[in-house]
Parts: structure tokens; C-alpha cells; sequence
């Protein structure tokens, strides 16, 4: 058992890409959600949305082209696809929130069983809250999928049966990529899609704060090799 | 008289600007910040300003200027965080309890100005229903859904960053340079623009993107 | 009196646009109000909205050059000034809406001494509803001008103490341009600003619903001889 | 697959649509009709469709097609009135009762359509306060005046009409030739739109007046 690698985080973000369909509208949360768009399998024609007005963002720009007027939700300069375009504040978020955007998928802090989601405040003292887009992609994007560690680092349980961190939206999650599961959030609360390869399910439902099913086609997670950067 | 909104300089643009304005600033990520008129409302002798802004600590606004100096009773934004441990400024002032803070989702928040240019005083939507930013606000049910009701907000100056402009005040914007901008300027009494070029020549019907009647002075910086 | 002249209906445009300002954004209604952008005196720079959208129409197109996909409110091809813009029709009733523009000039079928105007539905018998963008117009714009007979074809009045057709927004109306007076309407009702050159003021309100307040500077209403094209 | 939305035929075009669609049609004073499109939706076997579009009766629109072949249930638009004095389609059917009518100020109409689109299930708006067109509705005051409470609309399918088109859907616009389409298109549920020309290569980024995720398919006509 303690040979068991848990997925790093550009392997949850490959994960989460496999599953994002031809021809999607998504928009990627800052951190390691913006990881994903560099997954995506080879054929899949994705539009990226970002909250500040582009539709069909690209990579990050090379340092000698960037443009500091272009830019995408987490402040990086970044590029712009083939057929991109870019609209203002108003119009992006009457996009979002329209239910125009197929996919999100978002950092996350806790996850409860019937869906609701805590990304915004972790409760660090004194420090100003930080919103942005989170609550109008939570609570109106088609999908809803999340991005993040199984636990917290000391060990606590990130998927509950009630969040205890302020939340971000109410029932919205359908989808949970962590370093050692797929889950869906259903009617009657997760259920396990796919659990690191070799781990007991036992194990899996210690590490999860409230009680977890195992999908009948429940497959071993695997991702292919891929290093941190140093 | 031919209409002709260029001003030649910060103190003109902000001309008549009193205590206790509602300022909406533009801007997000680096894009769209009016950081040289926002730098000349700092020497401005101004108190009791209400900033309506995306983020309030964002580093490359200069809307920290207007904070540190005291000029500021309330902020209305959606980030209000500075980036690391260091409290930003408006952390300090806040945790002092010297600075008033609304926080409100981002698309909430861009809606409320639109609505305010639009003359639409309120509207329902399901953004924030059941989270703290929401608390007591009244709620209403639409398509099996809760829904929060939100009220407009208008300014009487919006300060707003674009590329170009005609004399006529119709403006063009540089890719996400345009974000919080156009809607700023319809829903405040005195909208004021900086821009990159003025045009000798009006610009096409078809690229502008700002109609001019929203821009009531321009000023051309660098 | 009988040899009195009351204005004809390019006399009535013209006489309304001598009191439009220089800068203002101005919209126009069908009949005889869109007549009044061709009498703006010299020098005045003003912008005439449409409400589909044109910020800044021009005067119709000459047949040769007339593009059928630039209309204006009442579907004639018009022209672009300098410095013109379209937007769509959301946004255009944005722009009314909103309160950006200065004047509206509307054809009326009756005002009330409060205010209210009633210009869109006169009750022809089987005939569909036309609203358009009047109640959006009479309800928003900064300030709102009727051009109309001062009389029904009958010698009813218009001017009355509460409207007998249906409303299309209550106490809205601010000036009045008639074939025979220009009046405001004040907290007290109507006022008298100027009554055609000759007239007595028993004669006005004789043909007038409602009481009738003369304004301290009443002045003569004379316009300049514009013919009416057989 | 590379994302190609054109389509070879209105058959293909239209593709999909059941009785008692809520069909969205643009347009404006003969500018902006998608009249190819609406032409092939009355061949098709269609019943109980309601309308929504500016103008029940426009001379320039074949929007009296789907009219006359009885295929409407019900109309909503800011104009149902035939120009002259015979009747029009519409006003004969509505004389019989054998259609439904909702009448609205029109920037109440575009501005329910842009609600639908953007996810905001109702407003408030002074227009029409104190008017037959609002009788019953619900109402409050904001600024000292009286307000009244707009629902969002929604559609089924909406057909729109643009100058040009490229392979993701993005469009472009002739002039006054936008008025309802943008929003008609982000308010339903399948968006089609009727174009002159079909671009070979993507359209500019600050030429596209409607991106192409709000365009389902689109077709060149003549």
C-alpha cells in the first residue's frame, strides 16, 4: 500500500481532460484546472472561455509576443486560437451565467455529498476575500467539475457530508477528479468512477468524509508519466 | 458647435469631480486599468469615495494610490485579496475596520453595472443564492430554481482604459483591454476615458465599440 | 381670426427643432417628428438615435445609393452621419432605457394635463396593436416633446384633463408643439409658451381640454413659410 | 473533429424542430430577416409554434407564411398592425380568435430575449408601468418610481440573418442588419442563422459581432 503513487498535479489535470468532449465550451479555474487545456486529446476541437471576455484562449504567450491587453482570467498573457473572440465583462458573464458554458472545472477546497462547493475562502485571518467568477461559474456552467487534492495536507477529509468552509455554490458539482479517485456527485452522494490503481476501496472510503458508492464499472486510475517541474 | 470630447489634461477630464463620488473603475488582469487618470484622482483633495472595481488590490491598478491615501469610505469588488502573506493595503485598512467592503461575485457585480446603464433597477439571478455574499437578501423561485434578487449600481464618474478614440468619443479597445469598461460608462453620470491614440478621422461604423454618446471626455496618455 | 394660420406640419417639425441643443442625442418618432432633422438651425451637432439601433442616422438615402440593410425606425434607408454607430436592439433600449437620451419627439394622439400621453393605440376597430418603441421612449427618455394637432379632425380636443385612449406612459410628456401653441406641462398643468401669432388666448383655450396657464414671456408662435408638398 | 458549423441545406438547417417550438425570429424594418430560412420552416409540417419576432406583420418578412398556413398558436412582438386599412394574415386570424397575441413595448421585448440569454429569469423596468400592455403585473418602486416585473423569454429555435459567417460560427453584421439577432441567438436553444457569405478563414477577432458558440449551424444563401 505505501507504494501507491497518487496522481501530481498536471496528472489530475490530464485526467480531468480526457473526459472534456469535441467541440465543448469549458473554462478552466486558476491553479491547476488551467493545466488541463495542455492534455487534451489529440482531435479535440475545444473552445477555452475565459471569464474576462475570451472565447478561444491559447497557450501562454512566449515572452517576446506577449500582450499585456491580452489576458486571461488568472493574469497571464496568453494567446488566442483560430476563430477566437473576445467580449466585455457583461456579455462574458451573461455567457456564464446563461448556461452557455458547457464545462467548468475549478479548484476546490471541500465538496459535500449532495453537491454543494467550497472554492473561494479557506479562512486565512485577516486576508481579503477573492470571489472573482467562482460563484457564477459554480452555479451556472452545464457541468460542473473540480480539480483537487483527495485530502488536505494534514490529512483531513476534503469530500464531506456537509462543507465546512463558506460556501461558493449549492448542488453543483458533478464531477471530481483528486491524486487518487474519480467521482460523480449523484442523488445519493459519490460515487467512486475510478480509484488509483492498486488501492483497497477501504482505504479510499477512510481518506473520504462521507460514505461513498462504487460505480459497477468502477476502473483502477491510471495516468501516464508526467514529471513536476522543478 | 462640432462636438469634440479630447481634453488636454488629467485636471480637465476630472473636472468637477466632488467628495463622496461613486467611482467606477476599469480593468482586470493587467487589461483595461485607466491608471493615469486614476493617478491624477489621487492628488485630487476628494474624501468619502465609494470605489466600484473588480479587484482592489490588484498590482498593476494604481487603485491602491486612492485606498492608501485615506479617500476611500467603501469599496465594491469582487478580490479584495493581495497576492502573498503581506496584508495589501486594503487588508490593513480593512482589518482596522477603516474601509467599508462589499464583495460581490464578478458576473453579479458586471451585471449590476450593466443594469445600471440600462435602466433596469433590479433583476433576479442565481449567482451567489445560498452563500454568505447573499445573506438576507430577498429570494424568489424561477425554473425550480432559487434566485437572489440584485439591485443596479450607477456612479457619477467612470474612469475606463480603451485605444483609440474620435473626437465624436466612440472608442475602440485593444483584445481584453475592454472588460469592465463599456459598461461603466453607461451607467455613470460623468464617463471619462483615457486612450492610447485620437483619431483625426471618425472611426468606422463598425469597429467601434463604444458608442460615443457614453464617453463624455477623453484624454490622450503618453 | 378666421384668417389665422395655423402651422402646417413641417412648420410644427421645424418650429420643435429650433429648441433642440447643440450635442444632444435625439430621437425621433414616425411622421412628423423624424421631419424635424431637417430643420436643426446652422451649427448645432447632434446625433439622432433610431431605436434598432443607429446612433447618429442621417437623412434618407437617394434611391441610387439607398442599402437595404441600413433602416431606420420606420423602415425607411436612411444615410450614417460623421461619427455614427449601430448597436443591436438590446442595446439600443439599453441606451433608452437608461436614460441617455436627451430628447425623444413623438407624435401624440392626446396628452393629459398631468402628463400622460397616449400615442399608440387609437382604437381603430380590428386592427392589430402597434407599440414599438414609443413606451419605451415616452416612459425614459430625458425629456419628451409631442408635435400633434392641437384638435381632433372633429374640433375634439387633445389636450385634456385626463386621456380618453390607452397610455403608453403616465406623466412623461414635458413639451408640446401644436399647429397652434408650444405649451410644457407643468406641477399645475399646462402652460402657455407661445400661441399663434394673432390668436386669443380665450380662442386656445377654447380649444383646449384642460386649463390653460399663460407663461409670464408668452410669446408669439411664427414660423417661417415652408410649403407642403402636393 | 474541427468545429464546422455550415450547413448544405435549410433542410439540414432546421433539422430537428418539433411542433410547439417557441421560435425566435430577428429583423427590423426590412433589415435582417432571415426570410430563406423562415420560407423552409413553413414547408414543414409544423403546428402550435409561438412567435416571437418585432413585427407580426412586416411586409418585408415572411414571417406571415407561418401565419397564413396556420402553423402559429401565438405571436409575441411589439407590432401586429397591417399597414393600410384591409387586414393583414394576422389581424384577420386575431379577429377570429384563432391566434394569441402578446403585445410589448418593444425594448421590453429586447430585453426579455437578452435576459433569456444570459440567465436572468426577471427584471423590473419602468416601461409600460400605468399601460393596458402591464395590467396585473407585479410592481415596485426604485428612485421614487414605479416599476413592473418582466419575466425572461426563451426559445426553442432562432432564426437570424448576417452578412458573414466563418466555420466556428462567429458572424458579422451589415448595418442595422443585427437589431434582434444577437440575442434572439443566445436565447435558444438551437441557433441557426442564414448568411450572404460563408469566410474561408476565421473572421477576425474585433469583426465578430456574435460569437460562434452562440451559432448552432448556419447556411449561405444567394
Amino acid at each position: 500500500m505505501s507504494n501507491l503513487k497518487p496522481l501530481n498535479r498536471f496528472q489530475m489535470a490530464w485526467r480531468a481532460a480526457q473526459d472534456i468532449q469535441d467541440g465543448m465550451l469549458v473554462n478552466l479555474g486558476l491553479g491547476i484546472p488551467v493545466l488541463a487545456s495542455d492534455y487534451l486529446p489529440a482531435g479535440r476541437d475545444v473552445f477555452i472561455q475565459s471569464e474576462n471576455g475570451i472565447i478561444g484562449a491559447g497557450p501562454e504567450a512566449a515572452a517576446d509576443s506577449a500582450d499585456p491587453d491580452l489576458v486571461d482570467a488568472g493574469s497571464r498573457r496568453v494567446t488566442l486560437r483560430a476563430g477566437a473572440s473576445i467580449v466585455n465583462s457583461a456579455d462574458s458573464f451573461a455567457m456564464i451565467r446563461g448556461g452557455h458554458i458547457d464545462v467548468t472545472i475549478l479548484g476546490c477546497f471541500e465538496v459535500a455529498e449532495n453537491g454543494d462547493m467550497a472554492n473561494w475562502d479557506s479562512r486565512v485571518p485577516d486576508k481579503g476575500p477573492l470571489v472573482g467568477g467562482a460563484m457564477d461559474l459554480a452555479a451556472c456552467a452545464r457541468s460542473v467539475w473540480v480539480i483537487m487534492e483527495h485530502n488536505t495536507r494534514g490529512g483531513g477529509a476534503r469530500l464531506l457530508r456537509r462543507c465546512t468552509l463558506p460556501l461558493t455554490a449549492v448542488s453543483c458539482v458533478d464531477r471530481i477528479y483528486t491524486d487518487i479517485a474519480v467521482l460523480s456527485v449523484g442523488a445519493s452522494g459519490f460515487v467512486v468512477h475510478e480509484i488509483l490503481d492498486g488501492m483497497e476501496r477501504d482505504a479510499l472510503q477512510a481518506r473520504t468524509g462521507a460514505p461513498i458508492a462504487f460505480a459497477p464499472d468502477c476502473q483502477p486510475l491510471v495516468a501516464p508519466p508526467i514529471e513536476v517541474p522543478g | 458647435m462640432a462636438i469634440d470630447k479630447r481634453v488636454a489634461s488629467a485636471a480637465e477630464a476630472l473636472g468637477g469631480v466632488a467628495d463622496g463620488a461613486v467611482v467606477l473603475l476599469s480593468g482586470f488582469g493587467g487589461a483595461g486599468f485607466a491608471n493615469v487618470l486614476v493617478r491624477a484622482l489621487a492628488e485630487m483633495p476628494l474624501r468619502d469615495l465609494t470605489l466600484v472595481v473588480n479587484s482592489a488590490t490588484h498590482p498593476l491598478s494604481q487603485t491602491h494610490l486612492l485606498i492608501e491615501r485615506g479617500m476611500v469610505r467603501k469599496v465594491v469588488c469582487s478580490a479584495a485579496r493581495g497576492r502573498g502573506k503581506e496584508l495589501s493595503v486594503f487588508e490593513q485598512l480593512f482589518k482596522q475596520g477603516r474601509i467599508e467592503l462589499e464583495c460581490l461575485p464578478q458576473g453579479t457585480l458586471a451585471e449590476k453595472i450593466r443594469a445600471g446603464g440600462a435602466g433596469i433597477p433590479a433583476f433576479y439571478t442565481p449567482v451567489g443564492f445560498g452563500t454568505d455574499l447573499t445573506k438576507g437578501r430577498e429570494t424568489r423561485t424561477y425554473n425550480g430554481r432559487e434566485h437572489v434578487l440584485e439591485e443596479a449600481i450607477t456612479g457619477d464618474l467612470a474612469l475606463i482604459r480603451a485605444d483609440r478614440a474620435d473626437r465624436y468619443g466612440n472608442l475602440t479597445f485593444r483584445f481584453t483591454q475592454q472588460n469592465f469598461g463599456p459598461s461603466m460608462a453607461t451607467a455613470a453620470k460623468l464617463a471619462v476615458a483615457e486612450v492610447r491614440v485620437a483619431e483625426d478621422t471618425p472611426i468606422a461604423q463598425p469597429e467601434v465599440q463604444l458608442p460615443g454618446v457614453y464617453v463624455d471626455r477623453f484624454l490622450v496618455v503618453d
